[in-house]
């Protein structure tokens, strides 16, 4: 008895760290492949300053994608991120115009730091819908972001009557310069957004493997009814993380608004489908439980590092889109032909 | 002297006993039109071992989940210290010290040994979760358990039986008062269920209260206080462990006496049906020793085998091989004459091999179909004519199945998940046994159904035998190796470590398979 | 098409607004490109036994059925802004004169950049003839001069957040551009703010097409060079009152089908005659 | 385990077919109410002619649903079949226009039935190839698809360059007409269009209740690993779902571009997202192994007289979004409150 599973355990200890990364080895080895190639291709593609460019497009996707690793480590899918940042950009957008109380007779200019916490919150409280309606009301997760992508998407069109709020940069005599600050600004030459992004990604990765949240995270993801039968408090899991998405897409659409210094309702339309496929590409699983930050944004910087080389050398862009999808499922497929059987799951 | 009790009367208590720490009062459960319990009573005495016997059906599960808070009584109360208490769920008992082993498994397969055990109670230090603390006391639990299982596997490399000595481990490292083990060694073999009877005495004389749920009647008897049968959702008896006996038990739960049978006789064994030749299958998960190791086996028309062997050695992935799942890497496989390694699992069964697997849940059943669809699958093609399958044909063959291997259902419409684990057990083998198969393997074939249910899959394969089946069974408990079996094969290490008729004596073959005798 | 974009929310309102002053109940529905969408739409219109149908066709070629459809149902069909691709089926086809536009942005493009020097093409949703339409119109001018080097053309589908980030990736391939030329205010207003990011602007011209109320803004603020006004809200309410008058008189009033509206150029010197959304006072 | 499945199965037995019906309630109580206030708002909704327009819109979206729902059955996903779709009408038109064949120095003009035949063909293929990663290449379903997505959209685009086919009508001088028949003809009134998605769910329909194929697409669904030891083939289950759902979005590439007579490489963009909402909304789960043909019409013709309807009674298209929205979440939380823990697995 004893000698059977020695063996394997002696085996596992060892191995730990390369068996992760054989398993993310698939987006890993994409990602070296994709600037090998294009830095070959392109003289142009291996600067620092392009580097920065591409990483500061990957921020939004980034940012989208933690908040879907979250949704989909719990077993669900939310399809209403696009949306989301679409209404929360708007939404700035208002509050940076101005709110116009009219019992008062007055127009508010909230600070800046006040449209972003009110913009998050809207983020939040917009998740908090989805949660509630996947956990409470046992919505199935694609059918409920779905109506909620619609939803927020209709609003933001009706709030703007389709327009797009252009002068997002404030004025200094209302004190509400600043918001161009996030997709502008450089701190030690690092765009601002990418700095956000890895703040996220580090604090979403210490939550995932320090907190208790982590671990009921992706024990409701593995078996929901163990964890609930454990005393996990499933449903506050499945509220926190779709809230948690909600919020992760306001900010990416403040960063997204803020890079463009406007803000429009069609933005981020499909931007749910390159947020699951960076995911997925990382390696999680869509059953759920299975999946780390880390590779979430190897599979983010994966898709944002292909599109913009192609661009960069200059494909036309129908081969644009045969490449992506080529190159998409070749990161996966590489992995199982690599390592064969130690995927099953997945 | 035993006592029997109407329905719903109340278990006289000899005040020897010792103090009641938690009773069910005429608790009733309902699901729809389907009565699991009616009105039952039920005592759990201090720092003593209760046992539960039944069968399959009987509402064991039920009335255990209602006293750990997983479901609610339709009426009834339960009374905790003298005092009526309802649990809105788990936690909620959790937290007043009664835990309960699930009879299926609830672990979460993507999460390792030690985030399992603390699944919803992670010890938290300064910066988050204090892994090495948990990591600790699991490697405690693990060395009181006399398990060599790493805390960091992930649980779905676990075997079946380990998995379970997890899940023993999580009701364990809970310092509850009252701990409720619903079948906790189904998937056990002898010597942990040694160790686990080490430590279920430890914590009684601790004072903690254990309930016991097992089909291993003797086994059960080793470690029993008190016994309680129940029967078709109503208690029947009720006896302390000094008046009861085996037969008491049998006698109160299928109202019969019974027999595991004995090889049948009287027909000759024909050809040989299913020849293993040098069989080497390496690990499923990339180790570097064979699983099994240059196996040879020949069964002939007729007869009956039985495997024996202690967890890990092998049986499962030799059966498997056998079937298609696994591939070997050397070695073939000859059915009635004809080599088939290079065959799938579909045409292996087309030519009358089948296997009924060992993890009902994993690999026998699809939950979201109903008890009929599932009895029907492997045998479709026998119901289909051109391009549709016939009603008719297909409910004849349920039918047929539900009856013979008894099947304790509403009806071939009922969800599979409503049956009780017994019965999931037997819709698993009736499904293989629709196939019509000149050769059966069944691996572990009698985990948690009933002694009587168990008897009558016996009875059924002997008779099977009897017109020409080749029947290849593996088991891990002693006793029904020497109940229809011609032959007793023990595996060890991948190979086959001794070879017995069936007039051997237990205590041989338990030596043959590298146990201890020590029971 | 889609409301999203100021240039046809504009279409959509100015069309409704003349019908409604002319007496009718006006229905404004977007196909958002898509041609079954657009099928939909007239189907709907059918049931609704609408009197007239003004069509911004999403494809040259594929909304040709749909409009079939619609005169087969016997319903008089005017087109606005893009063309079909067969002539004799709509009442009339009202559109801005694209290659007219092209030709003229590119001009006054060239005026500004210099003539040479490279430069990159934001092209729009190459489904859409007005895509190439305009592309070529550039192409015509620009090429008249040798020393311009086209070094990039990327779709950027009339969208600002693409324009936006494939022109991040042109300044990485050409750092050296002097101007960009583009085939809506939209993407101009994506590579501006690219641009500004990359602290490029004042270096690089960027030229836009519409004449939209953002890009006239930034035509203000000296940050886009001009843009070329389409008469959107011109020819949408011609169309409206052609409809007007085939309906009580059976003609159009228009001697052909095919009518052009000629584009207008919008600078830093005529910017403050832009009144409303999409039109240039006189 | 046993209790989560469990309340559903007590009431099956005796409320069999009324348990059925509730389960596809939502659906269909919201079909019924979707009509019941359109029909109040325009009289012109409630007219033979109007519902045989819708059904012929909804008919695109169904054909694809169908596909979709064997692919979800199977526990899968495709997100691939509004490319194909694309695809297929641009290689219909293609072949219509003529093919040329420069070794021989003619132009062949295949008549109708073989575009017909080479068309599905191809839509076979292509959902062969969906088949062929996910069953041997254990790519995952999402991303397998999402890269079919891209690579047959990319090529779509690379054929026509980005443009239309126009004249799909044939010439009588070559032999080819009869293309737009199926979108435009009907047959005792009612569209083709709307027989064929007749035919092919009354088909898929049977397949699934009657034949053993469909038995193994439940099982396989519901539990691959034991479909397997029960000797399902489930790998080639899954090929040929996947083939089947190339081949479905194939005709319902013909049917549009027939009804729209013409074909362009950027028709169908989104529709997976409206078929895997037909899908879901018809009380399929995205788990696999629940589902059945007549939910999922339920759910196409909610979504499709949902559509119309607002169109038709003139509700602002931003409205529009936002009512979809808000409908596909209560045609689905209506079940949930209704029957509460019934719903579970979904
Ligand atoms: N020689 C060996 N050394 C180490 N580990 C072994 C060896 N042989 C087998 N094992 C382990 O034991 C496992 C075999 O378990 P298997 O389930 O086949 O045994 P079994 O006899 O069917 O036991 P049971 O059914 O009682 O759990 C293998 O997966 C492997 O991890
Ligand atoms: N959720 C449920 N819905 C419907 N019927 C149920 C449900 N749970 C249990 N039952 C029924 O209640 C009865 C008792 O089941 P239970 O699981 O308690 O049996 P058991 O005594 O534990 O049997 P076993 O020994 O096989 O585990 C069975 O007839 C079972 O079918
Ligand atoms: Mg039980
Ligand atoms: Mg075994």
């Amino acid at each position: 008895m004893s000698d059977t599973t020695l063996a394997r355990s002696a085996a596992a200890k060892p191995a730990f760290s390369l068996g992760r990364l054989l398993l993310e080895g698939r987006a890993f080895f994409a990602l070296i492949a994709i600037v090998a190639v294009f830095s070959f291709l392109s003289p142009n593609y291996f600067t620092v300053s392009n580097f920065l460019i591409m990483a500061s497009h990957v921020a939004i996707y980034g940012i989208l994608a933690v908040g879907m690793l979250l949704v989909i480590l719990n077993g669900g899918i939310d399809l209403s991120v696009g949306s989301i940042l679409a209404l929360s950009g708007v939404v700035a957008g208002a509050l940076m115009q101005g709110v116009e109380l009219p019992a008062l007779g007055v127009i508010l200019y909230p600070p800046v730091w006040a449209v972003v916490v009110l913009t998050c919150t809207l983020g939040a409280l917009v998740g908090a819908v989805n949660g509630v309606l996947i956990a409470w009301f046992k919505v199935p997760a694609f059918v409920a972001t779905l109506g909620v992508m619609y939803v927020a998407r209709g609003v933001a069109l009706l709030m703007t009557n389709g327009l797009t709020y252009n002068n997002l940069s404030g004025r200094p005599e209302l004190g509400n310069t600043g918001f161009d600050w996030l997709g502008f600004n450089r701190l030690a030459g690092i765009p601002i957004s990418v700095l956000v992004l890895s703040g996220i990604a580090i604090l979403a990765g210490l939550m995932l493997s320090r907190s208790a949240f982590g671990r009921w995270l992706y024990a409701s993801g593995g078996n929901e009814r163990a964890a609930d039968l454990s005393g996990v408090p499933v449903k506050r899991v499945k509220i926190t993380v779709y809230t948690l998405s909600g919020i992760l897409s306001a900010v990416a659409g403040l960063v997204l608004s803020s890079q463009l210094t406007s803000a429009g309702p069609t933005a981020g339309t499909t931007y749910e489908l390159t947020a699951i496929a960076a995911v997925v590409i990382g390696g999680a699983a869509l059953t759920g439980g299975r999946g780390t930050v880390r590779g979430t944004m190897l599979g983010a910087f994966v898709i944002g590092f292909l599109s913009d080389g192609l661009v960069i050398i200059g494909v036309s862009s129908y081969w644009q889109t045969v490449f992506t999808g080529a190159v998409i499922v070749l990161a996966v497929l590489m992995n199982s032909i690599q390592y064969g059987k130690g995927t099953r799951k997945s | 002297m035993s006592a029997q009790f109407q329905s719903g009367a109340r278990p006289q208590t000899d005040p020897r006993l010792g103090e009641v720490v938690l009773a069910a009062r005429n608790v009733a459960k309902s699901y729809g039109n389907v009565h699991a319990l009616k009105g039952v009573n039920f005592d759990i005495h201090r720092g003593q071992v209760t046992t539960l016997f039944g069968e399959n059906g009987a509402g064991k599960s039920t009335l255990m989940k209602i006293l750990s808070g997983v479901i609610q009584p339709t009426s009834g109360e339960i009374v905790l210290d003298g005092l009526p208490v309802s649990f809105g769920n788990s936690t909620e008992a959790r937290d007043r010290g009664i835990s309960i082993i699930h009879q299926e498994l609830s672990l979460a397969p993507n999460l390792s040994v030690r985030d399992n055990i603390f699944m919803g109670r992670e010890i938290m230090g300064a910066s988050g979760v204090d892994f090495a603390e948990e990591e600790r006391q699991c490697r405690k639990l693990m060395a009181e358990l006399e398990e060599e299982i790493d805390p960091l596997t992930p649980v779905e490399d676990l075997r079946l039986g380990q998995q379970q000595i997890v899940e023993i481990a999580r009701a364990l490292s809970v310092d509850s008062r009252i701990l409720i083990m619903d079948e906790p060694t189904s998937a056990l073999s002898a010597t942990e269920v040694e160790v686990l009877f080490k430590v279920i005495r430890d914590l009684t004389s601790k004072g903690v209260s254990i309930v016991y749920i097992s089909h291993h009647l003797e086994e059960a008897l080793q470690i029993t206080d008190h016994a309680v049968v129940l029967r078709d959702g109503t208690m029947t008896a009720y006896a302390p462990r000094a008046e009861i006996d085996l037969e008491w038990i049998v006698r109160n739960m299928v109202g019969e006496n019974y027999d595991l049978g004995s090889p049948p006789e009287g027909h000759a064994l024909g050809a040989v049906a299913l020849s293993v030749r040098d069989l080497t299958v390496p690990d499923p998960k990339g180790a570097d020793y064979n699983v099994v190791d240059r196996l040879s086996l020949d069964i002939r028309a007729g007869e009956v085998v039985c495997i024996y062997g202690l967890m890990g050695a092998g049986r499962t992935e030799l059966l498997e091989t056998v079937a298609g799942r696994l591939r070997a890497s050397g070695g073939e496989v000859v059915l009635e004459g004809r080599e088939i390694s290079h065959l799938s699992i579909a045409e292996r069964i087309a030519r009358g091999l089948a296997l009924v697997p060992e993890d009902r849940q994993r690999d026998g059943l699809v939950q979201t179909m109903s008890v009929g669809e599932n009895l029907s699958l492997a045998s479709i093609a026998s119901f289909t004519r051109g391009l549709f399958t016939r009603r008719k044909a297909e409910r004849a063959l349920i039918d047929a199945s539900i009856r013979e291997v008894t099947v304790k259902t509403s009806g071939p419409a009922a969800a599979i998940g409503s049956l009780s684990g017994g019965n999931q057990q037997k819709v698993v083998i009736g499904k293989m046994l629709a196939t019509k198969p000149r050769v059966i393997m069944l691996d572990e074939p009698s985990r948690g159904i009933d002694i009587g249910a168990k008897a009558e899959v016996f009875k059924l394969l002997a008779e099977e035998a009897k017109r020409g089946l080749a029947v290849v069974y593996s088991t891990s408990e002693v006793g029904e190796c020497l109940s229809i079996a011609h032959r007793i094969i023990v595996m060890h290490k991948g190979r086959i470590s001794a070879e017995f008729d069936s007039t051997v004596s237990k205590e041989k073959i338990m030596a043959a398979s590298g146990e201890s005798v020590a029971a | 098409t889609d409301p999203a974009n100021p240039y046809w929310f504009t279409e959509g309102e100015v069309a409704k607004a003349t019908a409604e002053s002319l007496g009718y109940t006006a229905n404004v529905a977007a196909h958002k490109g898509d041609t079954n969408a657009e099928s939909t739409l007239i189907d709907t219109a059918i049931t609704n036994k609408s009197v007239a149908i003004i069509l911004d066709p999403a494809n040259a070629d594929g909304s040709i059925g749909a409009v079939k459809k619609a005169v087969d149902a016997g319903i008089p069909v005017f087109l606005v802004n893009a063309e079909i691709n067969q002539e004799g089926l709509a009442k009339a086809q009202l559109v801005s004169n694209n290659a007219q536009g092209a030709a003229l942005g590119a001009e006054q493009w060239v005026s500004m950049v210099g003539d040479k020097g490279n430069y990159v093409e934001l092209f729009g949703n190459p489904a859409d003839n007005n895509a190439a339409t305009r592309s070529n119109g550039y192409e015509t001018v620009i090429t008249q001069y040798p020393d311009l080097v086209k070094a990039g053309k990327e779709v950027a589908n009339w969208d600002r957040t693409q324009g936006y980030q494939k022109m991040q990736s042109l300044l990485q391939a050409n750092p050296d551009i002097v101007g960009v030329i583009s085939g809506n205010d939209e993407m101009a207003l994506g590579a501006i703010a690219a641009l500004k990011e990359a602290g490029k602007l004042d270096q690089v011209k960027v030229g836009g097409f519409d004449g939209s109320p953002d890009a006239v803004e930034a035509v203000k603020a000296g940050e886009m060079q001009y843009t070329v006004l389409q008469p959107v809200a011109v020819f949408s309410a011609e169309a409206v009152k052609q409809a007007d008058s085939f309906i009580k008189t059976g003609a159009t009033g228009a001697a052909t089908e095919k009518q052009l509206f000629d584009c207008l150029l919008i600078t830093k010197d005529n910017v403050d005659k832009y009144t409303a959304a999409f039109t240039l006072s006189e």
